[in-house]
């Protein structure tokens, strides 16, 4: 399809990328007057036309980028949790207010990038949108100018960053010259002719750095913990959640059609012959959760705790990620949904408790099940999920995970450490839990309740229950992307 | 004769050079610029398999302005919070940005 | 007509949901009725509610008709993708358990009446605490019976964590941590067995416990070289024998029990402790009896251990209510040892030992709730419960000395009903425990003879730690630090006087327990002896 | 129906006393007594009623009608197994049921004077209530899982009874001896059950008896002697005698009935009853067991100086010789032996407690609250201050003594005969159980006249209590006269010759001796006529040996019992005897404390080394590296939640930790690093 076609599915994007360019603006000539107005309106345009997109478009823009069921999926909650971040950062006390906006347009570009990610099918769209996506958010966790942290954060984010999309981009370099082509489809059709596996293990192997590190699995999990914990929670709350998302959509795509027996994301997958990358990642998944779930133990900061708790969480993901069945990814675009909702509901009420209570640290969390017993009983909601315990929704997508594993028959050790990893998971979450209800209070009463922040947070955290009784539907429509 | 082997060496030594100015330097500007070398050599292979592959397209060129436009818009962003890095703690050492770990 | 059909069809969920709705209420009545006690009023009239249902319940029971002939049971397509059901119903083995529930909840919310520290949350807890149980005990779909089994998890953990003693915390997650490590087993197995039949069932898995006693003898495969039956049995076994508990997997009980408050302590042995042997009779039994008859005679040893591994250490306590946590283990080893009698060439050997277990689920069960109340009692009067003071104990004037003597001289009504509790923890005849601790141990011994005159021995250790405590905590020359005790008040009295009466009736009329019970032992057994 | 009716109010009477006076004792008072009697009385007139059925055996046609009434009940049912409880009644039990009333009636009695001050007055006859509820129930079982159930309903009651003072020291202590230490046997008896129920399929004793023929003798000589081990508990035989001298910290008339005249008796009629199915080997092992007991507790009784020390000592003897006599194939004449023991032994309580009675408000009179008003050193003389009292227990005395034409003169010197022929029979080592029989006939002999003498004779040892001692009022003494009555011989048979007789009450009995299920008794009978000439002689030889020795020392105080312990020492009888035998030191040593200090390490093992080491810590390495950690501020929760694998999860995580070492260089090259092995590896593949 040519490009002047394509753009009527592409109409979101676009007005991302006008909102964005128009928040600075409005900026500069506004004199300081709140932009909450503009950028509600904009997102609720976006949702619309979101709700509009046909999702029958094929390959667009000569075939860079793709218009289909999963895509409109992926960018349907990456836009959802993006929103509800831009909506929420006002409340945030550590944004310099003076920055509202170039916070607000580095978001609105970063969520083209996620967008973008999502419908890539050609090697220099996804080198592009992963760039697209990386360098607003070295920004974005670089936000509080004047703190050591934030800025190391940023230092750290932006070279490893850096330096992992440099081997991912020298693997596609080499895949470009296996095959002489940078459409994934075409790419697809040459490799299955190749007999000499190790050259494209090599670009595997180095693609999968690029996004490993947009998903922190091991061994690319190490500026996960740093970057959280340094950056503003906000900011942080928005990393866990969309991104990974996004990350999991390209690693998704890309994976199944160049590097399986198939191109299509509606059977099931055997690997090219000679290349059992599954094992890989199996392993590499078995390291993520365990990594994730015992450093998490002895976290005392909540964010930093957090962080550990999203790369074991990206561990089972990619436990699911490894069988390569439609099951699986069926199961693992499941749980992304689910966990994303958890997640920042959780990252939410810690962003509450620090502009209320000023505390970071777990231990100082003490008591606060009681000054705000509505917020902190949803806070164990939504813990408990994540730990992954009925009655949850977590429970129910940690089965769906597991089952995969069991219904392939492949990888039984790798159940075992799942099992294993959510009994040590429960510890960590679950320390939040003690500190809040059972641990001397030794802050004051909460101070204000804004009402968005609570909403969200109350929202984010009742699907936990919501789907836990009821998740057939979304399970229905989500089977339903992959048929 | 088939010259395409040189420049792929050409392209892996980079890569490796790079690789070694990124682990070793302590220099945050250094690091940068080996980054910049894994890219390149990277933009080597992908110009010399254009060029040598006899592929139809310049698929592998324009690919190749694409990376040098992102590593300028990357370099900018990096060094600007190298700067921002230098006003907080007064050097460039990379080694002395660790108070967050465990 | 129609409201009695109405009443059988919803008996059940109302049983299982009333609580939840009890704790819903709380939360408006306690913010905008300014009555003072409001929510132990809720809490009482919810539980009061659930017990004259379960009363209901227990008339129109029909025990000769099978689940899926009884009027009460429901069975409604819940999430059609895994054919998950909300399959509720009551058997014979499930009907005493819930009315002990029913029963002990009402007496809990009675007992945990001085309770002042945030009782919106104990109780609204305690309430969802009784739904779980109660779900627990009415599931046939082994997924809902999961999630029940989970549901209580967490109101536990808080009640013991939040209402507890100075090692509550300890005490918490210890028991938590303890009770997720067997139910994830549980789970592996819950899936497994639903993997494992889809084959024999059009490629539909199922959870529905009754098609699965079909289905699952079925299951010829291997994993690792192991039969998949047998890594179902021992996962369901360690999920089931933790919460039992089975000998190595006891040590939360003790802590948790001492650490909880009282009326949870209550729940904890009279209740919870139940569902580790439900379970076991419930799923493990019919669904893999070829198990179960390879497997009996390391539970008859696994029984006996717990017998007297129990009693020996209850003994040796010098916590009065550690003491009546330790004789729980003891006294669930009777349970065990009546179940491994399955196999028993002799039927009449056989049956003896399975109603002897579900006998023995139910009156340890009152027996229990009995004793963790009069040592409530005393607790809340004297502001401890040692036998003997400890050697480290802060006043080293009274380390190692005896700590109460001589208090049925002040307290006579509250003596006599610990005695009646003593007593019927011993096995005396005329009181409940007697009858099934002897057909647990006829049954058992109709099948492993040597294991279980060996067990015998408990109903001599039993005596000695129960008489001992009695003695030195009751009787003798007074102590005259304890001269102001009152006696047991009415509150407390009408606590313990339900649980006396039927402790009493069973023991001399067990009649109606055995009529309950008995014929669906009778086809558990058949079921099983027909795998032999 | 009538007549079941008529059965059941044996166990309904006792049991409304009970319930009445629990529950309404406070309100009643002194009217306790009254209304506890009243209903006794009403089962005494029954019983008598029911005696008068009985059938006695015709010895001129030589049959009998098979009187009987039987009724069972079920109990519960499980469709395959069920228990039934059921009465069975035939001449054995309407006398036992005679002795029970009557001795309970008495004894009610007897404690409406001598229990009269004590606060809780109600509660005691409450008590007695529940015990006689419990012994008829034994009495009237048809099954042997029946009679289980109430031989531990009788535990319950004599607990109650012995502890009844529990606010002093001792009776509490004592009344857990009791109770546990009969535990012990029933756990036996419960044993031995279960196996008979496996081979024959019923608990009922009829239908036992009939269906164990076809049994491995081995199994069933077994099963017998494990039933045999609950009446061992319950009639204090070797080696569980040990509770019964301390259950004497129970009131006295307590004594007399329960632990002198019926409730020990209940092992020797248990043991009556399974008779015929019990092996000849398992015979024998009952009957060394009377044996020893029965010269054992001979012997300690001698060196007692507490009064009631010396009657339980003398009770645990007569239990062995009428266990002894089931043993030898006499079981009619160990029942004899019961009822006459039953009323010379509660007479000699009785008697006992009187005295006690007296000295006790002589010290009370004299404010004195050190003195044992039990021992019999602070006695002596009392005679003329207590003549009938002194009078009951001498005619009793006559009759423990084996005196003729008193009762224990029939049952002793049959049992002897019983015991002399089977010795004729069987030879070689089993010339020790006459020699123990004869022996401990002796030595009865000699000790009970010891207590006559040292208590009514000789001079007053204390003048002072002396002058306050009175006789007791007529409800004490009413008893003690009826009882000394019934022990005479003349109330059993008209005849003087106990194996000639024919009187009314051996032909009640005498069908018992008929039947056995391997043994022939017309054999044995035969024996036991011919060698009865023997043992009269032989008894009356032995009794007139130790009252006389009993006249020289304590009456004449020709010798002196000091010399005479010391010659006996030479040989260690002495110090044996002063000690028990040394029994309680020795299980005390062996078996009691080993196993509470087992008891705790099993403790220290669960929680404080299975527990807090091996579940909460996983191996201790753990524990040892986690103190080089340096990390060190946990609370004291995280220090405590180092459970189970926790504790090596938190030190590997710890280790882990310093891979996020902070430095960004040194998380390029893990990356590197990692991807590296991996392409090795599949190098490698």
């Amino acid at each position: 399809m040519n490009n002047i076609q394509s753009l009527q599915y592409f109409l979101p994007e676009l007005l991302i990328t006008i909102t964005a360019l128009f928040v600075i603006v409005f900026d500069l000539i506004s004199q300081k007057k709140s932009n909450n107005l503009l950028v509600s309106v904009a997102l609720f345009c976006i949702a619309w036309l979101l709700y509009q997109l046909p999702s029958n478009g094929g390959e667009i823009f000569n075939g860079m980028l793709i218009n289909d069921k999963f895509s409109l999926y992926f960018k349907w909650i990456i836009f959802i949790s993006t929103g509800a971040v831009i909506l929420v950062s006002k409340y945030s006390n550590e944004l310099d207010k003076e920055y509202k906006a170039e916070f607000d347009a580095l978001l609105l570009f970063v969520l083209l990038g996620m967008f973008l990610m999502t419908n890539s099918i050609d090697l220099l769209m996804i080198y592009l949108s992963i760039e697209l996506v990386s360098i607003p958010s070295y920004v974005l966790a670089g936000m509080l100018k004047n703190d050591k942290k934030s800025n190391e954060a940023s230092l750290k984010y932006v070279i490893f960053g850096s330096f992992a999309s440099g081997l991912m981009l020298f693997g596609l370099s080499w895949l470009y010259g296996i095959s002489g082509s940078t459409n994934i489809y075409e790419i697809y059709k040459t490799i299955q002719l190749i007999d000499n596996p190790y050259m494209i293990y090599m670009s595997l192997m180095l693609i999968l750095i690029g996004f490993g590190y947009k998903i922190s699995m091991a061994p690319l999990h190490y500026w996960t913990p740093d970057v959280y914990e340094g950056s503003p929670t906000i900011v942080t709350a928005f990393f866990s959640a969309a991104p990974k998302a996004a990350g999991f959509a390209i690693l998704i795509r890309t994976f199944f059609i160049l590097f399986t027996s198939t191109n299509s994301l509606t059977v099931d997958a055997l690997p090219l012959e000679g290349i059992d990358w599954f094992l890989i990642v199996a392993v590499l998944s078995a390291a993520t959760m365990t990594i994730g779930n015992l450093l998490a133990l002895k976290q005392d900061n909540v964010k930093r705790m957090l962080a550990y708790s999203t790369i074991s969480h990206v561990g089972f993901m990619l436990m699911a990620f490894s069988t390569a069945s439609i099951d699986a990814i069926v199961g693992i675009t499941f749980y992304l949904t689910l966990y994303m909702f958890m997640n920042l509901s959780a990252f939410f009420m810690v962003i509450h408790v620090e502009n209320n209570f000023k505390v970071k640290e777990v231990n100082q969390w003490g008591g606060i099940g009681y000054k705000t017993p509505i917020l902190a009983a949803f806070m164990v909601l939504s813990l408990v999920s994540l730990a992954g315990l009925p009655p949850t929704s977590g429970f129910v997508g940690k089965v769906y995970l597991f089952r995969t594993l069991f219904a392939t028959e492949k990888f039984y050790w790798l159940g075992i450490v799942g099992i294993l990893n959510s009994v040590i998971s429960l510890y960590y979450y679950f320390k939040i839990v003690k500190s809040m209800y059972f641990d001397e209070s030794v802050i004051e009463k909460e101070e204000n309740k804004p009402m968005l922040l609570y909403f969200f947070i109350l929202l984010f955290s009742a699907q936990n229950i919501i789907f836990y009784f009821y998740w057939q539907p979304l399970y229905n429509y989500i089977t339903k992307l992959f048929s | 004769m088939n010259y395409i082997q040189p420049f792929l060496m050409l392209a892996s030594i980079l890569f490796c050079l790079g690789l070694y100015a990124v682990i070793t330097r302590k220099n945050a500007v250094a690091i940068l610029m080996g980054i910049e070398l894994i890219l390149n050599s990277a933009n080597i292979n992908f110009i010399t398999f254009n060029r040598f592959g006899a592929y139809r397209t310049l698929d592998g060129h324009v690919f190749t302005i694409f990376v040098i436009v992102l590593a300028a818009a990357e370099a900018a962003v990096a060094l600007a919070i190298i700067i921002n890095l230098f006003k907080n703690i007064g050097t460039v050492d990379v080694d002395q940005a660790k108070e967050m770990k465990g | 007509m129609e409201n009695t059909i109405f009443m059988q069809n919803s008996i059940l969920s109302l049983l299982i949901f009333l609580p939840v709705l009890g704790a819903i209420l709380m939360l408006p009545a306690s913010k905008y009725l300014k009555i003072p006690n409001i929510i132990k009023y809720i809490a009482l009239f919810t539980t009061g509610i659930q017990l004259i249902l379960s009363a209901w319940l227990y008339i129109n029971f029909d025990s000769t008709l099978s689940v899926m002939e009884s009027p009460f049971t429901v069975q409604v397509n819940w999430i059609k993708h895994f054919n998950i059901e909300y399959f509720v119903g009551v058997d014979g083995l499930s009907i005493p358990m819930v009315l002990l529930t029913a029963l002990l909840s009402f007496i809990c919310i009675l007992a945990s009446w001085n309770i002042d520290k945030k009782p919106l949350g104990y109780f609204s807890l305690f309430l969802l605490l009784d739904a779980g149980m109660m779900g627990v005990f009415l599931s046939l779909d082994f997924f809902l019976f999961y999630i029940f089994w989970e549901v209580m998890l967490l109101p536990m953990y808080f009640l013991i964590g939040i209402w507890g003693g100075p090692q509550r915390h300890y005490a918490a997650i210890k028991f938590f941590l303890y009770t997720l490590f067997g139910s994830l087993f549980m789970l592996l197995a819950m899936i497994g067995l639903w993997y494992f039949t889809a084959p024999f069932n059009n490629n539909e898995g199922t959870f529905n416990l009754i098609k699965l006693i079909q289905l699952s003898p079925m299951i010829d495969s291997q994993l690792w070289g192991f039969d998949i039956q047998w890594l179902l049995w021992i996962a369901l076994f360690i999920g089931f024998a933790i919460k039992v508990p089975v000998f190595p997997f006891h040590t939360w009980l003790p802590l948790a029990h001492v650490e909880a408050p009282t009326a949870i302590s209550v729940i904890l042995a009279g209740v919870l402790l139940k569902m580790g042997t439900y379970g076991l009779l419930r799923i493990s039994y019919p669904l893999l009896p070829g198990e179960v008859v390879a497997f009996s005679y390391t539970l008859a040893i696994l029984g006996v251990i717990n017998i007297l591994w129990g009693a020996m250490c209850a003994i040796a306590q010098i916590d009065l209510k550690k003491m009546v946590a330790y004789s729980s283990v003891s006294h669930m080893g009777y349970v065990l040892l009546g179940m491994s009698a399955v196999v028993s060439p002799s039927l009449a050997g056989a049956e003896a030992g399975l109603n002897g277990a579900v006998m023995q689920m139910f009156n340890h069960g009152t027996i229990t709730a009995m004793l963790f109340l009069l040592v409530g009692v005393l607790y809340d009067q004297a502001h401890h419960r040692w036998i003997v003071y400890p050697d480290n104990y802060k006043d080293q004037e009274l380390a190692g000395k005896l700590a109460f003597g001589g208090i049925a001289t002040q307290m006579p009504v509250f003596s006599a009903f610990v005695a009646l509790a003593f007593f019927a923890g011993l096995g005396l005849p005329a009181l409940s425990g007697f009858i099934s601790e002897a057909l647990c141990f006829i049954g058992g011994f109709s099948a492993f003879r040597l294991v279980t005159a060996i067990g015998t021995l408990g109903i001599l250790l039993g005596a000695v730690y129960l008489l001992r405590a009695y003695q030195r905590v009751f009787l003798g020359p007074l102590n005259d630090s304890y001269n102001k005790l009152i006696d047991i008040n009415s509150r407390e009295l009408a606590t313990v006087v339900p649980i006396a009466f039927l402790v009493l009736l069973f023991g001399v009329f067990p009649k109606p327990l055995v009529d309950m019970v008995s014929s669906s032992i009778s086809s558990l057994v058949s079921v099983i002896q027909g795998a032999m | 129906m009538l007549e079941t009716f008529q059965i059941l109010s044996f166990l309904f009477l006792p049991l409304l006393s009970f319930v009445i006076l629990i529950f309404f004792g406070k309100k009643l008072k002194s009217h306790s007594s009254t209304l506890g009697m009243f209903l006794i009385g009403l089962m005494l007139t029954n019983s008598i009623f029911l005696i008068l059925k009985a059938e006695p055996y015709d010895f001129v046609l030589k049959t009998y009608n098979k009187w009987t009434l039987y009724k069972s009940f079920e109990w519960f049912s499980t469709g395959n197994f069920s228990i039934s409880l059921g009465y069975f009644v035939d001449n054995i039990t309407a006398i036992m049921l005679v002795v029970v009333s009557l001795i309970g009636f008495l004894v009610h009695l007897y404690s409406t004077e001598y229990m009269k001050d004590d606060p809780k007055y109600s509660r005691y006859f409450a008590f007695l209530g529940i015990f006689i509820f419990s012994m008829n129930g034994i009495v009237l079982a048809d099954s042997l899982i029946m009679i289980y159930v109430f031989w531990e309903l009788v535990g319950l009651s004599s607990f109650l009874l012995i502890g009844f003072w529990f606010e002093k020291e001792k009776p509490p202590l004592a009344a857990n001896k009791a109770f546990l230490t009969n535990r012990v046997g029933d756990i036996g008896m419960f044993i031995g059950i279960m196996i008979i129920f496996f081979h024959v399929g019923s608990f009922n004793i009829n239908e036992i008896i009939n269906g164990v023929s076809d049994m491995n003798k081995t199994l069933l000589t077994l099963a017998g002697v494990l039933v045999f081990m609950g009446a061992v508990g319950k009639s204090a035989q070797f080696p569980l005698h040990i509770w019964l001298p301390n259950a004497m910290e129970g009131p006295t008339p307590v004594s007399a009935l329960i632990h002198a005249a019926t409730m020990v008796a209940a092992g020797v009629y248990l043991t009556f009853r399974i008779f015929p199915f019990l092996t000849p080997d398992a015979l024998a092992i009952v009957a060394v067991i009377g044996a020893i007991t029965a010269v054992m507790a001979a012997i300690t009784a001698i060196t007692r100086n507490d009064i009631k020390a010396v009657l339980a000592y003398s009770t645990i003897s007569q239990l062995g010789y009428m266990v002894m006599a089931v043993g030898v194939g006499a079981p009619v004449y160990a029942f004899f032996h019961l009822v006459t023991h039953a009323m010379f032994k509660a007479c000699l309580f009785l008697c006992s407690g009187s005295v006690i009675h007296a000295m006790h408000h002589s010290l009370h009179h004299l404010h004195d609250h050190e003195t044992d008003p039990q021992d019999m050193n602070n006695m002596g003389g009392l005679k003329s201050k207590m003549p009938i009292t002194h009078a009951a227990m001498l005619i009793s005395t006559f009759a423990i003594a084996g005196v003729p034409f008193f009762s224990g003169f029939l049952s002793k010197d049959g049992i002897l005969a019983a015991v002399l022929s089977y010795y004729y029979k069987h030879g070689d080592w089993t010339i020790l159980l006459p020699i123990a029989g004869f022996g401990a006939a002796m030595i009865t002999a000699f000790y009970m006249f010891r207590l006559i003498f040292k208590t009514f004779y000789g001079e007053s040892k204390n003048k002072k209590i002396f002058k306050h001692i009175h006789e007791s009022p007529l409800p004490m003494t009413i008893p003690l006269i009826i009882l000394s009555v019934l022990s005479l011989a003349f109330a059993f048979t008209a005849n003087l010759n106990p194996l000639v007789s024919k009187g009314w009450f051996k032909s009640l009995i005498y069908k018992y001796s008929k039947s056995h299920n391997f043994m022939d008794m017309k054999y044995i009978n035969a024996g036991i006529d011919a060698a009865h000439y023997d043992a009269m002689y032989l008894s009356l030889f032995v009794a007139s040996i130790g009252i006389g020795f009993s006249v020289l020392i304590y009456l004449l105080r020709k010798i002196n019992p000091d010399n005479i312990s010391k010659v006996l020492n030479i040989i260690g009888l002495f110090s044996l005897s002063k000690n028990k035998f040394y029994v309680d030191k020795i299980y005390n040593f062996v078996l009691y404390r080993p196993f509470l200090k087992q008891t705790q390490i099993a403790s220290y093992i669960d929680w404080d080394f299975y527990d807090q080491k091996l579940i909460d810590a996983w191996g201790w390495i753990t524990l040892k590296v986690s103190k080089y950690s340096g990390i060190s501020d946990y609370s004291i929760l995280d220090q405590k939640i180092i459970d189970g694998t926790s504790h090596l999860t938190q030190y590997v995580s710890g280790q882990l930790r310093k891979t996020q070492s902070g430095i960004i260089q040194n998380y390029l090259l893990g990356v590197l690093a990692v991807l590296v092995v991996i392409i090795i590896l599949i190098n490698q593949i």
